[in-house]
């Protein structure tokens, strides 16, 4: 494997990655999006791994491992029980539909790169192009918990924004410090856990997991 | 032993004149099996093109000249679009007749005739189909165009000559940005050759049908150029997929022994784009039509990001 | 051999004396209608003739002339860009004068012929005018000349309110631009540094050395104005009030030729002017351009008033110039002469190719109006069958606007692509990226304009008559109108199977005002291919496609009529239907309506269906009621609060009005006061 | 120096700790009855006021400064806590009233009879005492605001112990809104205090230049943040309804040393910077003088005791105001006697009107308790009953108007003193004392009249309504503190010479020397004090003289009781007295133009047997209802729009969370 094929195998699946964040905002049923995300989890544990080998910094393959567990496993896993076991099949309303958003990713997309393009330019890392991917992740992620009603969603988008976080660390960086990327998923399991409770709470309360019932929590009038 | 570009021109005229049918029927053939039903056999095509050419022709009453004139231009234009493409090899001297996006204009000729043709009797059915066409090809055509830029860029051409050799003859790499496009052209030329889950070519059902809604009052002769030109249609977008994104094994010159190892790939690619085609087919339902929009701007969104693509990570 | 320019000044002298002498031959109105409308083309003839000889010359001549204010005579000039537009402008002259022979004299003797042949030289003249002027004054005259004029002609049928609302609209937007452009040869001439009146001379703003900021500000105003005149949206809106009320001929030189001032007028002021810009002036102008053909696009095919709709569709096209000129812009912006050229000329050649086949396309929509009386789509069809002649002109003329090979649309198109195609080599990593993006919003806008002509033909010519009157009672037009037709269709091939020799000769345009040359690339492989830039980039052969399709269609015809083989007529099928009518075909509101779903949100589409019942049963419904309403958003969300506001300030300046004497003595004594005060 | 056994620091501080968690053992309702917890808590409040004034004296007496750095971390910098004699000064009354109020509690809110709540406020008055304390002793700004924050809070929850009141709980709302914007001002403050010193740490004293745009946005924001809590005008508003509505021992904590921590804070601000410019002594003149006037007008307006009360406390912080505005004025012109004596008159009025006015919120307690009514037009002939009561609470309202032999009279003298000093100075700052001390007696004058009324109507004379009649004394527990307060203001107003030393030593901590010390004017010097003491107890002797011969005069001189002579009229009633708001009605109307007061008369009564009429007035809380009130109702209006953007749509939130980040992006790259 020479270090430019990794290069391009990262391009790669940095560019599916985005794919994945697109398919995000596009799917319309839960499960799908549980997959999707267990799906973009496994893109980002091979990036890591091929950074990891590029590059020489061997601790990335433990983050490798980890988003491995965490985001393909465990994650889906838990969402996967908490779908099942609150009943939610349904398809998800969306605020805005579906291509305006698409449209909107693009913008975001290219406001991203526009807003990477100085990194780019002084960056010598061969992940340097990948950040503009990153950064677009996280803004995906965002564009989705915006977009979208069901308190399944938003969560998957918070968790794509922690995806976009984590590649953006990787492709900076190289990686983040061991003891930070392991508060993190420990960080990410306990909200997992959290948002499991909410949800199951609020599902119980509204007898929906539509996040527009919690509007009524506001102040009267 | 060297051919002339002109033979080779002609040979390649010949290639898909000839062997169309025999190609959508083999997707055919290659369906039923799939699905687990009885095939027609893969010369059943030729079987019915003669059978047309033999019948008379019946004519509405309130057709007009443009109803006969479109046959004969769709039928031409198409056999123009084939000498264009380059399949097994670069030297074709018609191809410099029109580069991509002309292409793309010329398929845009054959659709604007053929909606023109299904209003001309005047029955709802026509005028349903010619609406669906247009809107189809209007919201295919972007999307399309982007898909084409992409490997435009990377090749620096819009000239088809150029874009197969760039291509042909580059270190391998691995671009993103290619492998959106290529999935984005997938979903358009579904929708452009009138496939599922756009449209059915195998239903006369009233409501779902589109493209066969337009060529509804056609008989005779005139169905059968229509219908050796759709297969023809077929073909070229195969081919057109495989000069774009993937043309290795192309013959850059005359050279024979080149030529037939190129006819080998082509024929191998074909298998394997057929087979594509028709698990994507079997595997989806039609969808309706006021989901198309969306399905087609998922291919504008690829052909989108493979653009980005493109420009931030290559 | 006489200059050009000469030639030039007697076009318009021409037509100026026509406009005083026509109603000398009010007494013989067959004789003035003929001979005027002869004259004009002849003068038309001559602007073609000295415009071509100037671009091809790549020769600049100039004027004054002993006319004009005092201390500033009017000004002439002739160089390769007004040449080329006294070409486009000549050329729909010559087309549409010999048109209007027949299509005059259709109003038989309803309404004064003078009047209008009075007016349509004049407009003429004034557009030559426009072009030809080389100072502000003289500018503003022959400005204000054609829109006087074409004023008038509008309100040609006034008795009717629609056509005097729609006039004082077009009235009212043409001022608020003229009132622009105005300022913006305000602000040229104050940055000049010349004395007073020198500095309204063209040459002065030529050498102008302006600041960044008053370059903007002269360029925006001057925009503003022109935008006005060509209808870029939002502020097209009197385009599809004013063009369908007209009468046709004039639709036809309004839209195919008056908008075309405007961009002579931009290009005059971003590429003669003021030279030096920022590449976002070009972002903006392509920016706006891509509305416009979008949704000048849309827009039309929610239309079923047929010259409504080919209105929006010169939005539309107005759209793609823009487009063409923003890029061109950019590329001149980042010192990429060449690329700047091909943009330029995809331009300009769109510019061109727009006359012909919008004109086309209108005495097209006149012919029809002439047979049927009708503007309404909805209320025609199967007119292939009574008129032979005009049903295959006006489908040249839709094929060329849907931009399809081999004829003229189709060229200006694919080079504009191309120029987008060349965005990877602007310094810029956004421009790089997002250019490329308005490439696919020109596709979109072509198919889309595509899919409008399949259901501005398929609905009116084709099928079977929908309308009240007799179908027996339409006929064909006259000659002179058919010939006006044809000579337009024939351009419109012509423009599309040689751009070579097009491309050759305007080459002397972006030679002079962007310093790149393009016919050397482009006609480098001969006559037959157009290699805009390299062979290698891309190419297209219009006699190639051309005569193939012609030889593949020949020889399959040939071919399969060698054997004898009967063909019979028979009634429609009729799903087992039993009454077939024409009513129950599908109408053009039908056939937009998958569009109008997807894309309607850009609109105020109210739809109602109202069932009327029959009898008590409600599967028996006696019948149906669709009502729709598409209403311009920009209507309610620019005019609208602008026509409140002006309401507003007027009424309360009105309250100054009191009707009472001592009220205004002492607004006199108060501004007296205020006077003395500023003087002291 | 001898090591020392216990340093009076670390009484002090064990104090604060014993306050603040005196009542903390009632929050375990199974550990305690709350009979016993209150004894308990009483007896921790008592003991830590012992513990805590002794350390108080001890620093004032030795003048030293000491600085402790706490050894737990917070994310800022190393939080300290210290002791110099401003803090002292200041720890006198927190140490002081609280314990008193603390005692007083144990019989006016006792366990048995407020069962309910007695745990809530015991323990919170407990904790809002001790973290009183612990201000005044945070050296750094987060351990000043947290400090801030828990009194603040818990006063809150003090004002609302009888919060199913629906006029307690407005009140306390109203309170807790005015206190947040003050801490709102807090924040804004020790945000630009750290921003100029660069850290969380308090500046040494003068070492700030007053001079800089910055040093003013310090001094402003610190005028309105502690301006909020001391309840100067404009900003009392929270004050009047806050003081009636509290249990009266709160009230008497609050209105005596809770303002008097707003107080603090300003002096402690001001006490960083050097080179003070003249606009903020003559602000805080001004202030001074507004707030006197409006709030003993106010007063006099007043027909709710506690309320009156309250306004009175406006008065009296704005006293306070002017002895800092001359101080400050002073400071600036560089007359050191005029530094002294404003600064030493405020300090001694933060004292004096901590014991005064608790002596009189404790007295009104008493009385409400036996009344059962806090509207003074209701009472009448408490002394009869309370004799007691009734001659504590004249020593207070003796004291609060200003009147020698006791307290109120030296603080306010001194300010006087300085006012004189600042006119005899030439320039702007003895104009602006010249017309300040008028005002100064205006208040005086005003306050006597207010307090003739309130004694005249709630004490003498007849009761007005049987069922408010007051019934009995109050028993030892409550008259105990009261004994004491009015002791203390007595030993002030007699000997004032004894605090001397320590107010100077007070007064050099907040604004340094500029000149060896003994070539400066010494406080004793510069006042009366010793003539003051002697004039007093001249005063005393004269009564104590008088006093035997008036007895026997009484004694000697026949008595019948018999009516009051009624004009002819028939029957006299006791509701035919002069009212309060009779009593008032004059001086009302000389300030109808700032009190607006709301008259409700339904038309006099006319015909030969007139039928019953009534009569209501009203003076409202003129800044609140005139000026608050409809600025708020209109600012809800304009930005009724910008509400829709709170709407509850969780979406909506995270899209405005996208844009700010877009923009926050694009900000960066432009």
């Amino acid at each position: 494997m020479t270090h430019t094929f990794a290069a391009q195998l990262n391009s790669l699946l940095a560019a599916l990655i985005l794919l994945s964040a697109f398919a995000l905002l596009a799917q319309r049923k839960i499960m799908g999006l549980v997959h999707i995300f267990a799906w973009q989890g496994l893109l980002l544990s091979l990036s890591t791994a091929v950074i990891g080998y590029a590059s020489g910094e061997h601790h990335l393959y433990i983050s490798s491992l980890l988003t491995l567990g965490m985001k393909v496993i465990l994650l889906p896993y838990i969402l996967y029980k908490l779908v099942h076991k609150l009943k939610i099949h349904r398809d998800i309303e969306a605020v805005v539909n579906v291509p305006t958003t698409m449209l909107l990713g693009i913008i975001l997309v290219v406001f991203s790169y526009h807003l990477t393009a100085p990194i780019r330019e002084l960056s010598n890392l061969m992940t340097r192009s990948t950040l503009a991917v990153a950064l677009a992740t996280i803004m995906l992620g965002m564009l989705m918990m915006v977009t979208r009603r069901h308190a399944v969603t938003q969560i998957l988008g918070f968790l794509a924004m922690e995806n976009g976080l984590f590649f953006a660390a990787t492709s900076a960086t190289y990686g983040m410090p061991m003891v930070v990327e392991l508060g993190v998923a420990l960080d990410l399991l306990i909200a997992a856990f959290i948002f499991g409770i909410f949800f199951f709470h609020i599902n119980t309360t509204f007898e929906s997991l539509d996040v527009e019932q919690m509007a009524k929590l506001k102040e009267t009038d | 032993m060297s051919l002339h570009p002109f033979v080779i021109e002609l040979l390649q005229f010949a290639l898909l004149l000839g062997l169309a049918p025999a190609f959508a029927g083999w997707v055919k053939v290659l369906k039923c099996r799939v699905q687990g039903r009885t095939a027609p056999g893969i010369l059943q095509p030729y079987r019915d093109i003669r059978r047309l050419f033999g019948k008379d022709i019946v004519l509405a009453e309130n057709a007009s000249w443009l109803f006969r004139f479109t046959p004969y231009l769709t039928f031409g234009v198409t056999a123009i679009a084939a000498g264009i493409i380059p399949l097994i090899s670069v030297d074709l001297p018609l191809s410099a007749t029109a580069d991509v996006i002309a292409l793309v204009m010329l398929f845009g000729i054959v659709r604007f005739f053929t909606a023109l043709a299904g209003m001309d009797i005047g029955t709802a059915f026509g005028g349903m189909g010619s609406s669906r066409e247009m809107t189809i090809a209007s919201l295919a055509e972007p999307a399309m165009l982007m898909a084409i830029f992409t490997v435009s860029l990377a090749s620096n051409s819009t000239s088809l000559t150029q874009m197969v050799s760039v291509m042909a003859h580059s270190e391998f790499v691995i671009r993103p940005s290619l492998a959106f496009a290529l999935a984005a052209f997938i979903l358009i030329a579904l929708a452009e050759t009138g496939r599922i889950p756009v449209d059915n070519p195998a239903t006369h059902l009233e409501l779902t049908m589109i493209h066969e809604a337009m060529i509804l009052e056609y008989s005779g002769r005139h169905l059968a150029l229509i219908e050796w030109a759709g297969m023809m249609k077929l073909t070229l977008f195969f081919a057109l997929g495989i000069a774009a994104f993937c043309p290795w094994g192309i013959a850059t010159g005359g050279d024979t022994g080149l030529l037939l190892l190129a006819l080998v790939a082509l024929a191998a690619k074909l298998v394997v784009g057929a087979c594509i085609m028709v698990l994507i087919e079997t595997g989806l339902a039609k969808l309706r039509i006021f989901r198309l929009p969306e399905f087609l701007g998922s291919a504008f969104l690829l052909a989108t990001l493979g653009m980005i693509a493109f420009f931030i990570l290559e | 051999m006489p200059a050009a320019l000469d030639i030039a000044g007697f076009s318009v002298l021409l037509l100026l004396v026509l406009a005083v002498a026509a109603p000398l031959f009010r007494p013989v109105r067959t004789l003035q209608i003929t001979l005027v409308f002869s004259l004009a083309a002849v003068a038309s003839l001559a602007a073609v003739v000295a415009g071509v000889m100037t671009v091809a010359d790549g020769s600049v001549a100039s004027a004054a002339m002993t006319l004009g204010l005092p201390g500033l005579p009017f000004h002439l000039r002739l160089d390769p860009l007004a040449g080329f537009f006294l070409v486009v402008i000549g050329l729909m002259g010559f087309f549409v004068s010999i048109y209007s022979i027949g299509y005059v004299k259709g109003y038989g003797g309803q309404r004064s012929m003078t009047q209008m042949i009075c007016f349509y030289t004049l407009f003429l003249a004034g557009m030559l005018l426009v072009v030809l002027a080389d100072d502000a004054y003289f500018f503003l005259v022959a400005w204000e000349l054609m829109a006087a004029a074409s004023y008038f002609l509008v309100m040609y049928e006034d008795e009717k309110g629609e056509n005097r609302r729609a006039a004082f609209l077009y009235l009212l937007i043409a001022h608020v631009g003229a009132l622009a452009i105005l300022l913006a040869f305000g602000v040229m001439a104050g940055q000049s540094g010349r004395p007073v009146f020198d500095g309204y001379t063209f040459d002065a703003m030529r050498t102008a050395q302006l600041t960044p900021g008053w370059a903007a500000a002269a360029f925006f105003l001057a925009f503003f104005g022109f935008a006005a005149k060509a209808g870029v949206i939002p502020l097209h809106v009197w385009l599809p009030e004013a063009h369908p009320v007209a009468p046709s001929n004039i639709s036809a030189l309004m839209s195919g030729v008056m908008l075309k001032t405007s961009i002579y007028g931009i290009c005059r002021f971003a590429f003669d002017f003021i030279k030096e810009f920022p590449w976002w002036w070009g972002g903006i102008v392509l920016v706006l351009g891509l509305i416009s053909a979008v949704m000048g696009v849309l827009y039309a095919l929610m239309q079923h008033d047929l010259k409504r709709l080919l209105a929006y569709h010169s939005v539309e096209n107005i759209g793609i110039i823009l487009i063409g000129l923003g890029l061109s812009m950019i590329f001149a912006a980042f010192h990429l002469p060449t690329l700047a050229a091909l943009a330029l000329v995809a331009a300009l050649y769109h510019t061109l190719n727009h006359a012909v086949f919008k004109g086309l396309l209108f005495m097209g929509a006149g012919a029809v109006l002439h047979a049927t009386h009708e503007r309404n789509m909805e209320e025609m069809g199967g007119l292939i069958h009574r008129m032979p002649w005009t049903a295959p002109l006006f489908l040249v003329g839709c094929v060329s606007i849907s931009a399809l090979p081999p004829f003229n649309g189709f060229v200006s198109e694919w080079l504009t692509f191309q120029a987008f195609l060349l965005s990877p080599s602007l310094p810029h990593p956004l421009l790089k990226l997002l250019i490329p993006l308005g490439a696919a919003m020109l596709a979109l806008t072509g198919a889309l304009a595509a899919a409008c002509f399949v259901k501005v033909f398929g609905v009116v010519f084709l099928g079977q008559w929908r309308g009240h009157q007799k179908r027996e009672r339409i006929h064909e037009v006259g000659p002179s109108m058919r010939a006006g037709m044809l000579l337009a269709s024939i351009s419109c091939l012509l423009l599309g199977i040689f751009p070579t020799w097009v491309i050759g000769w305007l080459d002397t345009i972006p030679e002079q005002l962007c310093g790149g040359r393009l016919a050397e690339s482009a006609g480098k492989f001969g006559w037959m291919w157009l290699t805009p830039i390299a062979h290698g980039r891309a190419s297209y052969s219009g006699p190639m496609v051309f005569i193939g399709i012609l030889a593949v269609v020949a020889v399959t015809w040939l071919l399969l009529h060698a054997r004898a083989t009967s063909s019979r007529r028979v009634p429609i099928w009729d799903c087992g239907f039993a009454r077939l009518t024409p009513r129950m075909q599908y109408t053009a509101s039908a056939f937009s309506m998958p569009i109008r779903r997807v894309l309607g949100f850009l609109f105020a589409v109210r739809e109602q269906v109202e069932v009327v019942p029959h009898t008590n049963h409600p599967s028996l419904p006696g019948s149906l009621q669709y009502r729709l309403r598409i209403r311009d958003r920009f209507w309610n969300w620019l005019y609208v609060p602008q026509g409140d506001a002006a309401y507003w300030i007027a009424r309360q300046v009105g309250k100054l009005q009191q009707g009472r004497i001592q009220i205004y003595l002492l607004y006199s004594f108060v501004t007296l006061i205020v006077l003395l005060v500023f003087l002291g | 120096m001898a090591q020392e056994l216990v340093s009076p620091s670390t009484l002090i501080f064990t104090a604060t700790l014993l306050a603040a968690f005196s009542g903390a053992l009632l929050l375990v309702p199974r550990f305690l009855n709350a009979s016993r917890g209150q004894l308990l808590a009483t007896v921790a409040m008592l003991t830590a006021s012992v513990l805590g004034l002794t350390g108080s004296v001890a620093v004032l007496l030795s003048g030293r400064t000491e600085l402790f750095q706490l050894s737990w971390t917070l994310p800022f910098d190393q939080p300290e806590i210290g002791i110099d004699p401003l803090s002292a000064w200041f720890l006198l009354p927190i140490f002081l009233i609280p314990g008193c109020a603390a005692l007083y509690a144990r019989s006016y809110w006792h366990a048995d009879n407020y069962p309910h709540n007695v745990r809530k406020t015991t323990f919170f008055f407990g904790l809002m005492s001790g973290f009183m304390g612990a201000v005044t002793v945070a050296r750094d700004g987060i351990t000043f605001l947290f400090a801030w924050e828990i009194m603040a809070l818990a006063a809150y929850f003090l004002v609302a112990t009888e919060d199913e009141k629906p006029e307690v709980s407005q009140a306390g709302t109203l309170y807790l809104i005015t206190t947040h914007i003050g801490t709102l001002g807090l924040f804004a403050l020790f945000s630009l205090l750290t921003l100029t010193v660069g850290t969380w740490l308090f500046p040494a004293v003068g070492s700030l230049d007053a001079s800089s745009p910055i040093a003013s946005a310090l001094f402003l924001t610190a005028l309105f943040g502690f301006g909020m809590k001391a309840g100067i005008m404009p900003f009392h508003i929270w004050l009047p309804s806050a003081h009636a509505n509290a249990p009266s021992h709160v009230s008497a904590a609050m209105s005596g040393v809770i303002l008097k921590v707003g107080i603090y804070g300003i002096i402690r601000t001001l006490s960083f910077f050097h080179t003070i410019p003249l606009w903020w002594g003559a602000l805080v003149l001004l202030l001074g003088v507004v707030s006197g006037i409006s709030g003993v007008a106010f007063a006099i307006g007043q027909h709710d005791l506690k309320r009156l009360l309250a306004y009175h406390s406006i008065e009296n912080i704005g006293i306070i105001f002017m002895g800092i505005g001359v101080a400050l004025i002073g400071q600036t012109i560089g007359s050191h006697p005029m530094v002294i004596l404003g600064c030493a008159g405020a300090l001694l009025h933060v004292l004096n009107h901590a014991t005064f006015k608790a002596l009189l919120f404790l007295g009104a307690g008493s009385v409400i308790h036996a009344t059962g009514t806090r509207e003074i037009d209701l009472m009448g002939g408490v002394a009869r009953r309370l004799p007691y009561t009734a001659l504590l609470f004249g020593v207070g309202a003796v004291a609060i108007c200003g009147l020698p032999p006791l307290n109120g009279f030296v603080s306010e003298l001194l300010i006087y003193l300085g006012f004189f000093r600042g006119i005899q100075e030439s320039g702007v700052a003895a104009a602006a004392t010249a017309l300040a001390a008028p005002a100064l007696a205006v208040v005086g004058g005003l306050a006597v009249a207010c307090f003739v009324k309130v004694y005249g109507i709630v004490f003498l004379g007849a009761p007005r309504t049987e069922e408010h009649a007051a019934h009995h004394e109050a028993g030892w527990q409550m008259l105990a503190p009261m004994t004491v307060l009015a002791l203390v203001c007595a030993v002030i107003g007699l000997a004032p010479a004894l605090l001397g030393g320590l107010l100077q030593r007070a007064t050099l901590t907040i604004f340094p020397l500029t000149a060896p010390l003994d070539t400066l004017e010494q406080l004793t010097s510069l006042a009366p004090l010793t003539s003051v003491s002697l004039m007093g107890v001249l005063l005393l002797v004269i009564l104590g003289l008088l006093l035997p011969w008036y007895l026997r005069r009484l004694r000697s001189a026949p008595q019948g009781a018999t009516v009051t002579w009624g004009c002819g009229y028939q029957r006299p009633v006791a509701r035919m007295q002069y009212s309060a708001s009779s009593f008032a009605e004059l001086l009302t109307g000389l300030f109808a133009f700032v009190l607006k007061p709301q008259v409700h008369r339904p038309g006099v009564a006319r015909g030969i047997f007139p039928s019953v009429t009534n009569f209501h007035s009203h003076v409202p809380e003129a800044v609140l209802e005139l000026i608050y009130t409809p600025a708020l109702e209109r600012l809800y209006a304009r930005f009724q729009p910008i509400r829709h953007m709170q709407n509850g749509i969780l979406q909506q939130y995270v899209l405005y969370i996208l844009i700010t980040l877009v923009v926050l992006f694009l900000s960066d790259y432009l």
